[in-house]
């Protein structure tokens, strides 16, 4: 067989496995989208869609600082709690890869557990541990720490902080332990043996090397923040909305269907351009060139 | 070379007493002692799993040590965190930091000891000058071939003039004619810095080209601790003598053993032989006759100081200068490289003969074939 | 790990599947099936197991949150999933101008001869002499308080102004009832209410956003509210009647004020969607004459405590459970503000989010 | 390695699983507490809550529901995520960059924005919801995490196996069969794991198109709208101790075999 007809047959077997999965996504995602999509472009009258294609549903919300405040919100969100779940897992990451032999497993599914319980099971946990008459608030005043509970600690932009830091802090931890547990010991052995300590070894060899399992964890996290409400809506307090809850009234509330898909997409046009920049910008930067082994 | 083994101990740059080395589930090296002299260039050589690379390791600081002490110039070791020891290492992959170029590598030590910019850089260059990398400085890792990497692991080591360079295996990666030249820059490259390095491989060749002292390992344990020329002329028992090859070991019964003079008498199927012994040939214990392929010649009239015998042939291999031919007397198989002039021919009868002088009783059964390395 | 994990779930997953076929056989509409969404307090089991007993009728439930939320449901190809459903009288309107409901045969619904008179006469779930969505039971959200936390009755002005609770409060995260209340707060007519001009709106934008500063939440459901109360977060909120009564059960002092400015009063239906076989169609209408009828009436006055819009069951309460759930003097209900739909409440739900978002 | 000194790591991930159990301790207690409100101050001990899920009908047949929805969405999610896997790990072709786009895409938009979708596209087409529709939107918004699982595994496999399998005479097939799948089959494993669990535990999506059939996060989101009873915690809990149960086994299913 010549090598063209190797490459033809080949080539063959590709499509083969990509076109049922392609199909499968293309028609039952990219189709939905599509029609979400062409629906912003249209109008409603009392409860009807008037399909006529327009632009002002784009006008009014790109010229209104409510909808646009609220997509910055939820992009400053997303950037800060993938930002402080990364801090956090990291160690943990380092740890389960570097430091656990015999329970490696065991110490990640249980990171996974918790998940299971459902979203507002959960939020309501931790409204007893942060409200005014909950388990943290006790506890310091126990201690003689505060003498007045704290309010702030719940309905609160803090606590909505904390607790999409605890919903997401998993999905940082599993791609950075990925990578981490790929990186070789002997690069950790060299730096030491180079005469870094501790941090030198963290900060030189270890952090740079887990670059990619770095930003998967970051865009993963960034992207599940954006998208939930229900925390924000429940913890947050009277300042809890989000631009994801604003697309939920306009879809379940107002009839708004034309208005809810055009902040739909202006949202996803602002997380693309966002991941994006930050893809672009992280492989153009030495640490990313350095990634990739110069190559390219 | 002798002149090294007997300075005093304290002279050694490096001391490991009772070395022992437990896993959970296994005890990797068996109280070991060994010294490592200034200057010198020292090989352990063993087959894998031989506890080589764990004494590495424990010296490294990468392995705590289960028992024993290690010093290095008379203060110990075992305690101190890697990034506190003045050694260095090329470690068997060369663990390259794929995110650095070249030159970052190199710097990576001098850049932690905090020394002036403009002073790391000079010695950088030195250092890639010396392993001819200059060229290579902005590549990263990625970039480079296999013996390129090993020379950068290389520089990136001894750029830190550690009192000891350990080095793991580091051309079990490259191609023959590759590993040839890297031998001969490495021994070159260890007078220039006169300073000690302690190298670890499976192959007696290479360690025979490197070394001033090899230290042959096996099951956790040393064998022999000599000169290449010690360990090729006089191994200490069967192991030894076979682990480095081309070795013909007759398995024997004791007469007598004179551990004053070092003389034993043994029966073998050539003849009862009075030569020279190993110091752990003792009566009641196995012991072989041993010599080397080459020693062997096609028989003269005899002399009282040789030994001669007829052996029936059955291989002949041709090698150009020397032929191979490996005979069979009394079941025994017998290997003698001859002159290339030398008759030969498969299934005939031929008369073989050794000096006696050349001739070693050593401990131990010889190895049967199919458990030899 | 994953590979015994898996196993097992898988396993569990395969017995699941394969006695599966009982939910299956619910779900696919037999003759004798009535799919009913409504809210979960008006389908407990205790009130309608003698039902299901008498007629060999199966009741499948699924729960709303909203009313908003129901129409959503039901507009985005909903109507197919449900042979009875549970809209708010004010909004009929909208199901009907979308084509999603069939007109009731109340010649199917004994019951409905006996509705209240307001409730017989009023022109909202109708339209062209058809009934499409027929009263089912009406009732108030007014303001509950910890009256332990609260040294005086409350009123709309409590969720407006002042610093004494300030952070104390709560307000439904709901566009209609959050504006409709503003709008009583700041004095605009009753009639008027759901019929505001953009000025009017943008006073009560103002009063809502002053309002925001005073809340420490907005509450989405009344289970949340409940939590609220019982975990003292909050002293006082617009509320619905459950949490007064569940928590005052629970040893709580509660307290329920009606403000003098008005309070919103309800009335939710009963409506067919467009569609239904006819065998479940015939179902529904039997399930909503025993939904207006004197055994759920009764049961639903004292466990809700809230009142169906026909008289069957009145005269088997006491005095106290019929003051309970106003209907011992039926003239109180001409003080309640009673919901309507805003020509466009897309703008409301809008003017909502930008006070949300301030 | 000698790095004894990490050992604070110890005590930062001792502090980690602190912070993520610290709610689920809560539930724990709150399961065995007399007062049906979930707030302060405890009552009296009961397990009045464990008796009261065990016992409710409703409970057991959302369970099925979600059986239902989650062994067949575990299905389509491995079929497909093992193809994909394979796609963007053992072949190149132009347009690949578009594919691995389109699988992540699910992912990327928001779930709401998907599930509105979701609802626009079957209300616009009229296809009716119901079982059919949650297996499908499940399995895109599960199928990324799958690929990614089983892609991970494959990225590691030594591709020169399957070329040896080749040069022995295995054809495209036999090679796949006999020498891709078996190496795969961890990553499958995994991915087919994370599957049913997602789907398990999916809410916003399976709301949007389940119709009138309710599978067990549905129900209990509905129940959580007028009662916030603490047999939702106590059904939370069993889960979380069904899950934790597995893991011992086979914790020590594994020591055994290691003792072996």
């Amino acid at each position: 067989m010549s090598s063209a007809a190797i490459e033809t047959k080949r080539k063959r077997t590709a499509f083969g496995l990509t076109i049922p999965t392609g199909l499968f996504v293309g028609t039952f995602c990219v189709l939905p989208l599509l029609v979400l999509f062409s629906y912003s472009f249209f109008q409603v009258d009392f409860v009807a869609i008037i399909r006529e294609p327009t632009l002002d549903n784009y006008n009014r919300i790109l010229h209104s600082g409510t909808y646009m405040g609220l997509i910055v919100k939820a992009l400053v969100y997303g950037i800060g709690i993938a930002f402080l779940c990364c801090v956090i897992a990291f160690p943990l990451a380092l740890f389960i890869a570097k430091r656990v032999t015999v329970y490696k497993s065991a110490l990640l599914t249980l990171l996974l557990i918790p998940l299971y319980t459902g979203d507002l099971i959960r939020i309501f946990a931790w409204r007893v541990v942060l409200g005014a008459e909950g388990v943290l608030n006790s506890l310091l005043q126990w201690m003689g720490i505060i003498h007045e509970p704290l309010w702030f600690l719940l309905f609160s932009p803090f606590a909505t902080v904390v607790v999409l830091t605890y919903n997401y802090l998993p999905f940082m931890v599993f791609p950075l332990w990925a990578s981490i547990e790929a990186l070789d010991d002997s690069y950790i052995e060299a730096a030491m043996d180079l005469g870094s300590r501790n941090l030198g070894v963290f900060f030189k060899v270890i952090l740079p090397l887990s670059g990619p399992g770095l930003v998967a964890g970051f865009l993963m996290v960034f992207v599940l923040v954006v998208g939930d409400y229900l925390t924000p809506q429940l913890i947050g307090g009277s300042s809890g909305v989000t631009v994801t809850s604003a697309i939920h009234d306009m879809f379940g509330a107002a009839f708004d269907w034309p208005t809810g898909s055009a902040l739909a997409w202006v949202l996803l046009a602002c997380m693309t351009a966002f991941v994006a920049i930050a893809l672009y910008t992280f492989y153009r930067s030495p640490w990313g060139r350095g990634i990739r082994g110069g190559r390219r | 070379m002798t002149a090294i083994q007997q300075t005093p101990a304290s002279a050694n740059l490096l001391e490991a007493r009772g070395l022992v080395k437990d896993y959970t589930s296994f005890r990797a090296v068996h109280g070991v002692d060994f010294s490592i002299p200034h200057n010198c260039f020292v090989t352990i050589l063993g087959p894998s799993g031989c506890g080589k690379t764990t004494i590495l390791r424990m010296i490294g600081g990468f392995e705590s040590v289960t028992e024993g002490t290690i010093t290095l110039d008379g203060s110990p070791l075992m305690h101190v965190m890697p990034y506190d020891r003045p050694i260095n290492t090329v470690f068997q992959n060369y663990a390259l930091f794929p995110h650095l170029r070249v030159k970052d590598n190199v710097a990576f030590g001098l850049d932690i000891k905090k020394i002036g910019k403009s002073e790391v850089s000079r010695r950088v260059a030195a250092a890639l000058e010396s392993v001819k990398m200059t060229s290579m400085a902005g590549r990263y890792p990625a970039q480079l071939s296999g013996g390129q990497q090993q020379r950068v692991a290389l520089a990136r080591a001894f750029v830190n003039e550690p009192k000891l360079l350990l080095l793991d295996e580091p051309l079990g990666a490259l191609d023959l004619k590759m590993r040839r030249h890297m031998q001969v820059e490495l021994k070159d490259l260890q007078r220039r810095l006169a300073m000690s390095f302690l190298y670890v491989t499976h192959d007696q060749e290479e360690a025979f080209a490197l070394s001033d002292i090899i230290i042959v390992m096996n099951g956790g344990r040393i064998e022999q601790i000599g000169t290449p020329e010690e360990i090729y002329h006089s191994p200490t028992n069967t192991y030894v003598a076979d682990f480095i090859g081309g070795a013909n070991l007759l398995p024997g019964e004791l007469i007598s053993v004179d551990s004053t003079s070092a003389k034993a008498v043994l029966k073998t199927c050539i003849g009862t032989v009075e030569t020279e012994c190993s110091k752990t040939v003792s009566m009641g214990q196995p012991a072989s006759l041993c010599f080397r392929a080459e020693y062997l010649s096609s028989a003269k009239p005899a002399d009282s100081e040789s030994i001669s015998f007829n052996a029936v042939v059955s291989h002949v291999i041709f090698q150009g200068s020397t032929k191979l031919v490996e005979a069979e007397i009394n079941g025994q198989r017998i290997i003698a490289r001859l002159d290339h002039e030398t008759e030969a021919a498969v299934g005939e009868s031929i008369a073989l003969q050794v000096s006696n002088a050349k001739c070693r009783v050593v401990h131990g059964s010889p190895v049967k074939p199919e458990d030899a390395p | 790990m994953f590979r015994r994990t898996f196993l097992k779930m898988m396993a569990a997953g395969t017995a699941g599947a394969m006695i599966g076929d009982i939910p299956f056989e619910a779900f696919a509409a037999s003759d004798k099936t009535v799919n009913w969404l409504t809210w979960e307090n008006l389908a407990y089991d205790k009130y309608i197991a003698d039902f299901i007993a008498s007629s060999g009728i199966k009741i499948q439930k699924g729960f709303i949150g909203s009313d908003d939320e129901q129409f959503a449901k039901i507009r985005a190809g909903g109507a197919k999933d449900w042979d009875l459903i549970t809209p708010g009288l004010d909004k009929v309107e909208l199901y009907v101008a979308s084509g999603l409901l069939q007109p009731l045969d109340l010649a199917k619904i004994p019951n409905a001869e006996k509705l209240y008179a307001p409730f017989k006469s009023t022109g909202l779930g109708k339209k062209d002499g058809q009934t499409y969505g027929i009263p089912f039971y009406w009732g108030i959200n007014p303001m509950v308080y910890r009256a332990d936390l609260m040294d005086e009755e409350p009123d709309w002005s409590t969720l407006f102004e002042g610093t004494k609770y300030k952070g104390r409060l709560a307000m439904r995260d709901y566009a209609l009832e959050g504006i409709a209340i503003a709008a009583m707060y700041v004095g605009i007519e009753r009639s008027r209410i759901f019929k505001m001009d953009d000025k009017e709106l943008a006073e009560c934008k103002k009063a809502c956003i002053a309002q925001k500063k005073l809340l420490r939440t907005y509450w989405n459901s009344i289970a949340d509210l409940t939590n609220l109360f019982a975990a003292g977060e909050v002293v006082c909120a617009f509320s619905w009647v459950p949490p007064y009564y569940d928590l005052r059960a629970k040893g709580i002092d509660m307290g329920m004020a009606k403000p003098k400015e008005g309070v919103i009063g309800w009335c939710d239906t009963c409506a067919i969607p467009a569609g239904t076989t006819p065998e479940s169609t015939e179902a529904a209408h039997e399930l909503i004459n025993f939904l207006l009828g004197p055994d759920y009436g009764k049961k639903l006055a004292i466990g809700g405590p809230y009142a169906i819009s026909t008289s069957t069951a009145r005269d088997s309460l006491t005095d106290e459970e019929q003051e309970k759930i106003f209907i011992k003097d039926m003239s109180v209900m001409d003080s309640f503000v009673w919901k309507e739909n805003p020509a466009d409440y897309g703008k409301w739900v809008r003017i909502w989010n930008e006070v949300k978002a301030s | 390695m000698n790095t004894k000194r990490w050992s604070f790591l110890r005590g930062y991930a001792f502090l980690v699983y602190g912070f993520i159990y610290l709610p689920i301790m809560l539930m724990g207690l709150f399961s065995v507490n007399s007062s049906d409100l979930i707030a302060f101050p405890l009552t009296k001990f009961t397990l009045h809550w464990y008796s009261e899920i065990l016992h409710d009908s409703r409970i057991l047949k959302g369970l099925i529901t979600t059986m239902s929805v989650a062994v067949p969405v575990t299905l389509i999610t491995t079929v497909f995520g093992s193809t994909a896997a394979l796609v963007l790990t053992r072949y190149s072709f132009r347009l690949k960059p578009l594919f691995a786009a389109l699988l992540i895409l699910p992912f990327f938009v928001p779930k709401l924005i998907f599930a509105i979708a979701q609802v626009t596209f079957l209300n616009d087409v009229g296809i009716d919801k119901g079982l059919i529709t949650v297996w499908i939107s499940q399995s895109l918004i599960i199928l990324p995490f799958v690929t990614i699982i089983i892609a991970s595994v494959l990225y590691k496999i030594d591709k020169s196996l399957e070329e040896a399998a080749e040069d022995l005479g295995a054809r495209p097939w036999l090679t796949f069969r006999r020498v891709t799948l078996p190496l795969m089959k961890n990553g499958i494993m995994a991915g087919a794991f994370i599957s049913f669990v997602l789907s398990n535990a999916e809410y916003t999506v399976s709301f949007f198109t389940s119709g009138r059939i309710q599978p067990l996060s549905v129900l209990v989101a509905s129940d959580f709208r007028f009662h916030l009873s603490p047999s939702l915690n106590a059904l939370a809990m069993l889960i979380v101790l069904f899950n934790i149960l597995i893991i011992i086994a086979s914790e020590w299913v594994r020591r055994k075999k290691v003792e072996q």
